[in-house]
């Protein structure tokens, strides 16, 4: 009998989009956002550390991470912490049963509040 | 001792119940089916699981066999049936003339109804058409093809009989005598040509039965074939299958089954059975009827139309009045060839009581002295079904 | 009245270890003809060795799911006129995570198992629980189920895409709709490939063509286990 | 798999990691937006020097508050990222040997976390 089809190259198609349903693309979203979020936290611990090398490290850090390039950096760890967070109140309640029917139009929702939310970090960003 | 071999070409519901018989009984049975299972005729029924009653005036050798294997059915394998009964419906005056044929006809029969005030009737489904003038209940019912087919073949199964599907019969493999001694067949999923020996060989391929006769010799076979067109509505409309009380005719029927209704059917005769089109016409005309008994069809979305072909006893006459009962032909006695068995015609509501009186034939003609218990064991999950070719594996 | 478009059906093939590939047939067809239909008469009058499958042709066995241009479809209610356009293609594939039998038709015997252990019943009342909400019936009518075993819910699920191992959104909704959660199916479904294995795509309910809504009843599931772990824990029956 | 069962004991995740994950995830937004209220708000302008930092640390909350937010979020993460490596199939030794590192980094993550504030506390 054939083989099941599954191989680990498959992965990539948790990323393909195309043909997909808005479930999915909460659920590309939602994975892409996380990996980054975790990539995010791990180098954020590190940076921290700074803080125990005394004032000059840490402010000198902080003048570094003044410059756009590192700025808009930051406002993708905001984009990506609102829609993963938001995503994620639509899957918690969800998974408990409720309100699943309507998965979609909470995450239509969220994700608008989440594209308010990151325009408003941006002018707010840019802007000081 | 090795037990005798039978082939069984198709794997339509006659196939599958004759296998299921043949290897309740002892043999060993390959089944040999060119598509999936019931892919035919078999597959594309409305699903309707007859009382008789539709042909009780008309036809009543036939109408006695379905009432007979209706209730066999609803006990052997009740886990695909609706069992929910259904109404024979008057609306005018000409549906009334037929009334007392059909009180008599269905007493004639043996199949038990009851005559229902439109009030009652209304009660039971508010969705007919609210002019109705009387209608009777019977037991009707409804049944999901696919899965009717592989219970059976599930219970096949498990007596070793092997499906092999997607296996095209290519030809006969005869002895110097022209007598049939196993088959060749294209395995289409591998397009390898492989043989199988047998003892004897069941031609059970439905509509197509006369073109695999053909390939033993100079046979020929009483075989009509009449399609006709079912359309399926998006809604549950009703909860019993509701029949027109007239003489049959073109969309007279309404089978529920699922979320949806199927309405049936017309009848006219076809030229290439590989491929019949879906007529506009046709499904034009299952919708005008269909609203007369159920007006509410008007606003439910078709959801699909198809087409089947009844594998229909020829007996001179035409389309609708051809015989719905079967045939069970030894070649030896009828062309004189020998190891091949043809059945034909029926219905699927009476596939296990031919399948029976074709195991019978089988046997007599092997010698074995064994009979029929189809009747009396459950059929086992539709769900334990298997490829022959995961068999081997496992 | 009746229309008559020009589409190219672009059919993947596989016959035994031989690489797969795909067919090109150009076909003159009626755009309200499913697409079940087109793929029939390529068997019937072009290619003979065309293995598909398919019984009912009208959706009530479940038999003819592909993917057709990408998409999970049930071909016997698709029509020609909701995939493509004149002139276009229609791209059919097998059904993703099962076996490829041969060219369009998949091996369904471990899902068909996965759905007898879990004990889903194939008759049910008509009075039903869905995610429309309750309906209730004094009738004790019967009628066969809303999930017509497809798979095109697996075919679509990212997880089972991955995870054959998984028991796949119609199998934990049959475990849902069957309602008895034995200590046999609570081992398959309350454990790492059942109910907690799903990931929220909602892909299933998606592509579902029978009112199954399989996502909502995952979910239900869910709560369903909770409430009884918190029971169990509180020591209530 | 010929049963349709994987009938190998695994480790996967069940209903208890599953719930702390959704647990830790509504945690995270509930200590978050804290956070985001006493960094960005209360404190004008934001911390953005050492000192500033230094000074925030003083109220004993803080610190207890930014070492329960670390353990929720490292619990969170480390969860989810174990469900993307679940969805690629590792063997169950390969999965043990990610438990293993999974659990290391964490704790590591927070012993170190536990440690800086502390240091940023006795600068005070």
């Amino acid at each position: 009998m054939a083989e099941h089809p599954q191989k680990p190259a498959n992965l990539i198609k948790w990323f393909d989009p195309r043909n997909k349903s808005l479930g999915s693309w909460a659920f590309i979203l939602n994975r892409i956002t996380g990996l980054g979020l975790t990539l995010y936290l791990f180098l954020h611990l590190i940076m921290l550390g700074q803080l125990a090398r005394g004032p000059e490290a840490y402010d000198g850090f902080i003048a570094l991470v003044k410059h756009p390039i590192f700025l808009a950096g930051e406002l993708l760890v905001v984009a990506a912490a609102f829609i993963h967070g938001l995503n994620g109140i639509r899957i918690g309640i969800t998974s408990f049963g409720i309100a699943a029917s309507k998965q979609k139009q909470i995450f239509i929702g969220l994700m608008t509040v989440a594209t308010i939310a990151i325009i408003y970090f941006a002018i707010r960003m840019f802007t000081h | 001792m090795d037990k005798p071999q039978a082939i069984v070409i198709g794997a339509g519901f006659t196939g599958v119940a004759v296998a299921y018989d043949l290897a309740q009984r002892g043999l060993k049975v390959n089944v040999l089916e060119r598509g999936p299972l019931v892919n035919g005729t078999s597959g594309r029924t409305h699903g309707l699981l007859h009382s008789g009653a539709r042909y009780a005036v008309d036809d009543q050798e036939s109408a006695i066999e379905c009432i007979d294997e209706n209730l066999i059915l609803r006990k052997i394998i009740p886990q695909v049936i609706e069992p929910n009964g259904g109404l024979f419906v008057a609306l005018n005056e000409s549906d009334m003339a037929y009334r007392e044929a059909f009180i008599q006809g269905c007493e004639d029969c043996h199949i038990s109804i009851e005559e229902l005030t439109p009030r009652q009737t209304l009660a039971l489904e508010p969705n007919l058409n609210p002019k109705l003038i009387t209608a009777f209940k019977v037991p009707d019912g409804t049944f999901d093809p696919l899965r009717l087919a592989m219970g059976f073949a599930a219970s096949a199964n498990a007596y070793g009989a092997e499906f092999h599907l997607f296996c095209e019969l290519q030809d006969f493999i005869l002895d110097g005598m022209g007598n049939v001694k196993g088959v060749q067949y294209l395995d289409r999923s591998s397009n390898q040509i492989k043989e199988i020996h047998a003892d004897i060989v069941i031609n059970a391929a439905g509509v197509w039965a006369g073109e695999v006769a053909g390939l033993a010799g100079n046979i020929d076979l009483p075989i009509k074939p009449t399609p006709g067109v079912m359309v399926a509505y998006d809604q549950r409309l009703c909860q019993r299958v509701i029949n027109r009380l007239n003489e049959p005719g073109d969309g007279d029927i309404i089978v529920p089954q699922r979320q949806m209704i199927t309405v049936g059917t017309t009848s006219f005769e076809a030229d290439n059975l590989d491929y019949i089109p879906v007529f506009d016409d046709q499904v034009q005309l299952m919708f005008e009827r269909g609203c007369e008994l159920i007006p509410a069809i008007r606003y439910t979305k078709e959801r699909g139309a198809f087409m089947a072909s009844r594998p229909l006893l020829d007996s001179g006459t035409k389309g609708r009045s051809l015989t719905r009962t079967f045939k069970c032909i030894d070649h030896k006695e009828s062309d004189n060839v020998d190891g091949l068995v043809t059945i034909t015609g029926g219905k699927a509501t009476t596939m296990r009581l031919m399948a029976e009186k074709t195991a019978d034939l089988v046997c007599q003609k092997l010698g074995m002295h064994v009979s029929c218990q189809t009747a009396e064991i459950p059929i086992l999950s539709y769900r334990k079904f298997h490829l022959a070719q995961n068999r081997e594996v496992a | 009245m009746t229309q008559t478009w020009h589409v190219t059906y672009e059919i993947f093939r596989k016959k035994g270890d031989q690489p797969s590939h795909f067919d090109r047939f150009e076909m003159e067809v009626d755009p309200d003809e499913y697409v079940l239909d087109g793929i029939e008469r390529i068997w019937a009058f072009h290619d003979r060795s065309l293995v598909f499958s398919h019984a009912c042709h009208h959706s009530t066995c479940g038999a003819c799911g592909m993917l057709v241009n990408g998409v999970e479809k049930l071909t016997c209610i698709t029509s020609i006129r909701s995939v493509t356009k004149d002139g276009g293609v229609i791209r059919v594939q097998p059904m993703r995570n099962f076996p490829v039998i041969s060219d369009l038709s998949v091996d369904m015997t471990d899902f068909y198992q996965r759905m007898e252990s879990v004990g889903h019943q194939p008759v049910v009342t008509i009075g039903y629980e869905d995610s429309k909400g309750k309906f209730n019936t004094e009738d004790d009518l019967l009628r066969l189920s809303d999930c017509i075993e497809c798979g095109l819910c697996i075919s679509a699920c990212p997880i089972a895409m991955t995870t054959p191992a998984y028991l796949g959104p119609a199998v934990l909704a049959g475990a849902q709709q069957s309602g008895d959660l034995n200590p046999c199916v609570l081992e398959l479904v309350d454990s790492e490939n059942g109910a907690w294995r799903c990931h929220s795509a909602y892909e299933c309910t998606e592509v579902c063509p029978s009112n199954v809504d399989p996502a909502w009843r995952i979910m239900d599931l869910r709560k369903k286990l909770v409430s009884r772990r918190i029971k169990k824990f509180f020591g209530i029956k | 798999m010929r049963d349709g069962f994987d009938v190998t004991p695994r480790l996967g995740e069940g209903a208890g990691l599953w719930f702390l994950k959704i647990l830790t995830g509504f945690l995270v937004i509930v200590v978050l937006i804290i956070h985001l209220i006493v960094n960005h708000l209360i404190v004008e302008g934001g911390l953005l020097t050492y000192a500033d930092v230094v000074h925030y640390y003083q109220n004993p909350i803080i610190p207890i508050m930014e070492i329960a937010f670390l353990i929720i979020v490292v619990t969170h993460a480390l969860i989810g990222l174990r469900s993307v490596l679940l969805d690629l199939q590792p063997s169950n030794k390969v999965l043990r040997l990610i438990n293993y590192g999974l659990v290391v980094l964490g704790v590591g993550s927070i012993a170190y976390g536990i440690w800086l504030v502390l240091v940023i506390v006795n600068r005070g």
